[in-house]
């Protein structure tokens, strides 16, 4: 009797599968999913570390997708609803953050307190852009922060001899190596903060510490907002900073007419690509003044939902440990947050390319620099109510002072909503 | 006019050639630039842009062909696409003349068509994904296509064309005791052959060039189409590269050729209305 | 319309035209997909250069893997036996005369059987 | 009618169904009803059944994994007297629709061209349809470049012709953004709405043209009184997707400028996407969404309305 009830369950269950095609739901077998963003050009290596790692656990399977920025949210989001998230997931900036709040997140403090050795790996600072409300969602996959790449040439010709070290020697410096439109002397990345260590080293803060209230609404932002936007009225700033994404400001500064560019590591990677000019002789790499960065790294998270999290987790420290984060800072010249990797490959690079050398040695000094990125839940609304009101100061459409008054209204409701 | 019996004086020709070509030019400049993009491989955020080629290769084709699995996403399309333009053909066909008889709750029918139109596919991603999943659908062709198999714009189009069909022709059919399904396939379908082709246009690019539905439902790499290509060019290259554009162009390719081919019967439709009525 | 006319009728000649044109390319790799790439190496002077090894880099999505070695014999002459991309860049490597010029190799498809006409050539002679 | 008579009469008499089925206008119904259900099926599973899904919501706060829970008009009034974005939105939205009878007037003048014996025909009705295939990301790539500020072909031969002195940013220029890409979409859309009247052209019987020719009438006579009338369903169906594309068009906007500057090319479905799928606001996109839904309603009606009712349906006999 009750043996055929068990053969009936597993024939429907059976029957169930073939049915329902939908993957990761009602599977015998245990299966995790791995939902990257964005790094299919690492197809080989990925499945290379998905082939060990099941070798290395008979009966574990291991699904990889891979998504591009703008498609991941609608994916994922519709993941959640229908009750499949992906087990494994890779995401953008603060959007782990987002995940978290919302609930999607497993909460991977009491595993990284559990295995100290894990938590040990990984630069603090960076892991630290992971915490929201006291817990660790994510680990580090890889780590960018902002940066100033210059062309050597037009520094020269405009009779500068390095890198500005304040703000009001940005402008100056830029405006020097302007020429009307064959030339303009700074341009800086927009996307997710990247562009607000302008603001920091001004002392400009966005909210009060507690994330409860805004604080920029400052004589001094006004003052630095009219600034940079007089500067970009003037061509000393390209006006793609405030409106391009990523490959115009890139392609741009390429182009090899533009003096500064404001942007985080993988930038040098295009930019090299689209500009011939671009040699260890002619291109400038530099810090901001004051150090100061944005952050923008991809971090590693699990879906609560997730049907296997102690194999999840397994994956996690597989993808984040020496061997395999040793793998990809090599393949994508890029450095991992694990500390022993990085040192190990900058130390190879140091050698091999200098230039890359140079550019990634930035990403691990004055990591307590790190600003633009507030440990907010609800990322996104603060900046959708933030950035179209500065950007239309910096384009001049809004005067500053009404910009960051509408600004402030518009996201101390978000902040309230919260 | 739409005659074509009467001969036209020459200067109005020419004038109708010139208005043409004028037309064709705006529409060809940005397909110029795409095609010039496909073979070679300039930034076309250099500057100042180069009209003309510099060294062109036909090599950014390949790359497409290897860089995705090309060959699978093709097929996977082709069959998709297939599945929609039949549903459409015959489901719009049916439907529309249903709307070309009159019964009670037409309007009623009608207006629901039209506003069913109205509702945006980005806000119906959540709930259309669930109801995929609740039916089995998920990473199937069939479920790639079901949205697609009846399209409202193309109903209409059927509607329109079988009101022009004189009603005479209906009733003397009906007379010779013809059934419905009859009076469709023998007097209707023949009449409405520009309706037919525009169907199939349609119905084919729409499910061709669907991406962000496949992006949604189909998990497993080996049933995805060819737009979900895109998203790997842009991934990583973006858009500078000679490679997303001659994938445009190869994206592109059958749909013209769907359109080349069903365009004759615009033309072979010119005389068929003056038969009869 | 009768099942003759639909036969004739531009819906199957234009995908059965293609389907043939298809079949006919692939009989075509089929026949030239050994992956073999031959070559030879010289130096300035235009002299064969023997015992250089020559790499054969293959392209990733935006990066080039090295894929494989090969020596050149006493006139110069190399050949790559495994090649399975169809973008490939070939350089040189010989005592004392240091790199050759990297050569971009683009190939009609993967593994396309392929011999240079230009001899990879080192900046500096023996 | 005897067989089914017969039928009816095997069954025990005033069986309902027998008698329903019995009538001919019952089994026409039927039969109506069975052309309707395919395509029916389709748009209750993926058009209906969302709506609901959106306007239900809409009274809700919900995003995935939290419970949802009423919150009545809320989110209305957040876009009402809070939401400075969806006012700007929605006047975008009704200029790209205020847009299209241009769009579709011009379609209508290339569609009468090709229509007639021109030599060549062919060829002008491909290239002019040769944009619609074109995927929209393409298209959106495309146009951002034409009218990049530096790089762009648009200012190159401006400037070259002497016609400005200053490059112009139109997708930077707050004033510039939203007709730039109205024209991008109109470029997409022409081939579309002149294949829809071709169609309609295509219907007309030619007799109704030689009967009128006969009678003395001129070439706009003929164009006033039988050319438009008769065209009225296509017409009518090209306006109504010319309000469907503020809406269908959502690709070629986020491509070109997502929305920007500020929020100048902002329309109510990129404002919906965002807040669905960037803010993960779904419970007020659906809110945007319902309210989008009526406004396009309200259009369509009264498109419907202008088009002498019935979908623009011609009743002649």
């Amino acid at each position: 009797m009750v043996t055929r009830r068990t053969l009936l369950k597993t024939a429907a269950a059976a029957a169930a599968t073939s049915v329902f095609p939908t993957p990761a739901i009602g599977q015998a077998s245990k299966k995790i999913t791995f939902l990257t963003w964005n790094i299919i050009d690492q197809k080989e290596l990925i499945e290379g570390w998905i082939k060990r790692f099941q070798a290395a656990r008979p009966g574990v399977e291991v699904e990889w997708l891979d998504k591009k920025g703008p498609d991941f949210g609608p994916f994922y989001q519709t993941q959640l609803t229908a009750g499949t998230p992906p087990d494994v997931i890779n995401t953008q900036g603060a959007l782990g953050l987002e995940y978290a709040a919302q609930g999607a997140l497993l909460d991977l403090t009491p595993l990284l307190a559990r295995e100290a050795a894990i938590k040990s790996r990984f630069d603090a600072n960076y892991l630290g852009n992971w915490i929201y409300e006291g817990h660790n969602y994510m680990l580090p996959f890889y780590i960018t922060k902002t940066l100033l790449f210059y062309n050597k040439p037009m520094f020269a010709k405009a009779g500068l001899t390095g890198p500005p070290t304040s703000f009001d020697e940005i402008l100056s410096h830029a405006q020097k190596m302007t020429s009307g439109e064959a030339s303009t002397g700074f341009m800086t990345l927009n996307f997710d903060w990247l562009y607000w260590p302008l603001f920091a080293m001004n002392g400009v803060q966005l909210v009060t510490p507690d994330l409860k209230k805004t604080a920029f609404n400052t004589p001094k932002a006004v003052e630095v907002l009219d600034k940079l936007a007089k500067a970009t009225q003037a061509n000393a700033i390209n006006k793609i900073s405030w409106t391009g994404r990523w490959v115009e400001p890139n392609g741009a500064f390429g182009a090899g007419n533009v003096g500064m560019l404001h942007a985080h590591s993988p930038a040098y990677f295009f930019f090299k690509g689209q500009g011939s000019w671009v040699t260890p002789e002619t291109l400038g790499v530099a810090h901001m003044p004051g150090f100061y960065a944005t952050p923008n790294s991809h971090g590693l998270g699990i879906s609560k939902g997730s049907k296997n999290p102690e194999l999840a987790w397994d994956f996690l420290k597989f993808v984040t440990d020496n061997g395999q984060a040793g793998e990809l800072a090599e393949r994508r010249k890029l450095v991992t947050g694990n500390i022993a990797v990085d040192k190990a490959s900058l130390a190879k690079l140091e050698k091999e390319d200098p230039t890359v050398y140079a550019v990634l040695k930035t990403q691990l000094e004055h990591t307590d620099k790190m600003t633009g990125n507030w440990r907010f839940g609800n990322d996104s609304r603060v900046k959708e109510a933030f950035w179209p009101e500065v950007q239309s100061a910096l384009l001049g459409r809004k005067d500053a002072k009404s910009a960051l008054a509408d600004a402030e209204r518009r996201m101390s409701r978000e902040l309230a909503r919260a | 006019m739409a005659e074509s019996t009467i001969r036209r004086a020459t200067p109005l020709l020419a004038l109708r050639h010139l208005a043409l070509v004028v037309v064709s030019f705006v529409m060809l400049v940005p397909f110029y630039w795409v095609l010039k993009t496909a073979i070679t491989n300039e930034n076309i955020y250099a500057y100042p842009p180069g009209i003309l080629p510099r060294e062109p290769h036909l090599y950014n084709f390949v790359d497409v062909w290897y860089l995705i699995p090309f060959p699978r996403y093709l097929a996977n399309s082709i069959i998709v696409s297939t599945i929609a333009v039949i549903g459409n053909v015959v489901f719009n066909a049916l439907a529309g003349y249903a709307l070309t008889r009159d019964f009670p709750g037409r309007r009623a029918v009608l207006a629901l068509f039209l506003s069913c139109m109205l509702i945006p596919f980005q806000a119906a991603i959540i709930p259309a994904y669930l109801v995929t999943a609740k039916m089995g659908l998920l990473n199937t062709y069939f479920g790639l296509a079901f949205p697609l198999l009846s399209t409202i714009v193309c109903i209409f189009v059927f509607k329109a064309a079988f009101e022009a069909v004189p009603r005479s022709l209906i009733d003397a059919a009906r007379i010779d005791g013809l059934s419905e399904w009859r009076i469709i396939v023998r007097v209707l379908l023949p009449l409405s052959k520009p309706a037919i082709a525009t169907n199939v246009i349609l119905s084919f690019i729409w499910s061709w060039n669907n991406f962000l539905w496949p992006l949604l439902i189909t998990r497993d790499p080996l049933m995805q189409t060819l737009p979900l290509g895109l998203a790997r060019f842009l991934s990583y290259m973006e858009d500078t590269t000679g490679a997303l554009y001659a994938f445009a162009v190869m994206v592109l390719l059958p749909s013209i050729l769907v359109f080349l081919m069903a365009q004759k019967e615009f033309i072979r439709g010119l005389t068929s209305g003056a038969t009869k009525g | 319309m009768s099942v003759r006319r639909q036969l004739v009728s531009r819906w199957v000649i234009v995908p059965g035209g293609i389907a043939v044109v298809t079949l006919v390319w692939l009989a075509y790799v089929a026949a030239h997909d050994h992956g073999v790439v031959e070559g030879r190496v010289v130096d300035r002077s235009g002299r064969p250069v023997g015992g250089a090894s020559v790499m054969l880099f293959e392209r990733g999505f935006v990066t080039h893997q090295e894929r494989g070695r090969a020596t050149s014999d006493a006139d110069g002459a190399f050949r790559f036996t495994d090649n399975r991309s169809h973008s490939i860049q070939l350089e040189a490597e010989a005592p004392g005369l240091g790199r050759s010029e990297r050569r971009v190799v683009r190939l009609w498809f993967a593994a396309q059987d392929v011999k240079l006409v230009e001899p990879l050539r080192f900046a500096t002679s023996k | 009618m005897t067989t089914v008579a017969g039928a009816g009469a095997a069954i025990p008499a005033g069986h309902p169904r027998a008698g329903w089925w019995g009538t001919q206008r019952n089994r026409q119904l039927a039969l109506i009803a069975c052309f309707l259900l395919p395509s029916l099926v389709v748009f209750v599973l993926y058009r209906v059944l969302p709506l609901g899904w959106n306007v239900v919501l809409s009274f809700q706060a919900w995003s995935p994994l939290k419970p949802a829970q009423w919150i009545g008009l809320e989110n209305y009034v957040e876009m009402w007297s809070y939401d400075d974005v969806f006012w700007v939105a929605l006047r975008n939205t009704l200029i790209f629709i205020a847009a299209s009878p241009l769009a579709i007037a011009a379609a209508l003048g290339i569609a009468l061209l090709v229509n007639s014996d021109l030599k060549g025909a062919t060829v002008y009705r491909t290239i002019v349809f040769l944009s619609y295939p074109l995927m929209a990301v393409a298209v959106g790539i495309i146009w951002r470049w034409m009218y990049d500020e530096r790089g762009g072909i648009i200012n190159y031969a401006l400037r070259a012709s002497g016609l400005v002195d200053r490059p112009i940013g139109f997708l930077q220029d707050f004033d510039w953004a939203l007709p730039s890409v109205i024209f991008a979409e109109i470029w997409q859309v022409l081939g579309f709405y002149m294949i829809i009247l071709l169609t309609g052209l295509q219907s007309i019987p030619q007799n109704l043209y030689e009967a009128a020719r006969i009678d003395g009438a001129p070439a706009w006579a003929r164009f006033f009184r039988i050319t438009v009338p008769m065209l009225r369903p296509s017409l009518f169906l090209c306006i109504v997707v010319g309000i469907l594309n503020s809406f269908s068009s959502f690709d070629l906007v986020y491509i070109m400028t997502n929305g920007g500057p500020g929020h100048a090319t902002e329309l109510l479905i990129t404002h919906i996407y965002k807040s669905a799928f960037v803010e993960t606001k779904f419970d007020y996109a659906a809110a945007l969404t319902v309210v989008q839904f009526s406004l396009l309603v309200v259009l369509t009606i009264a498109a419907n309305r202008a088009a002498g009712g019935n979908a623009g349906a011609v009743e002649r006999d």
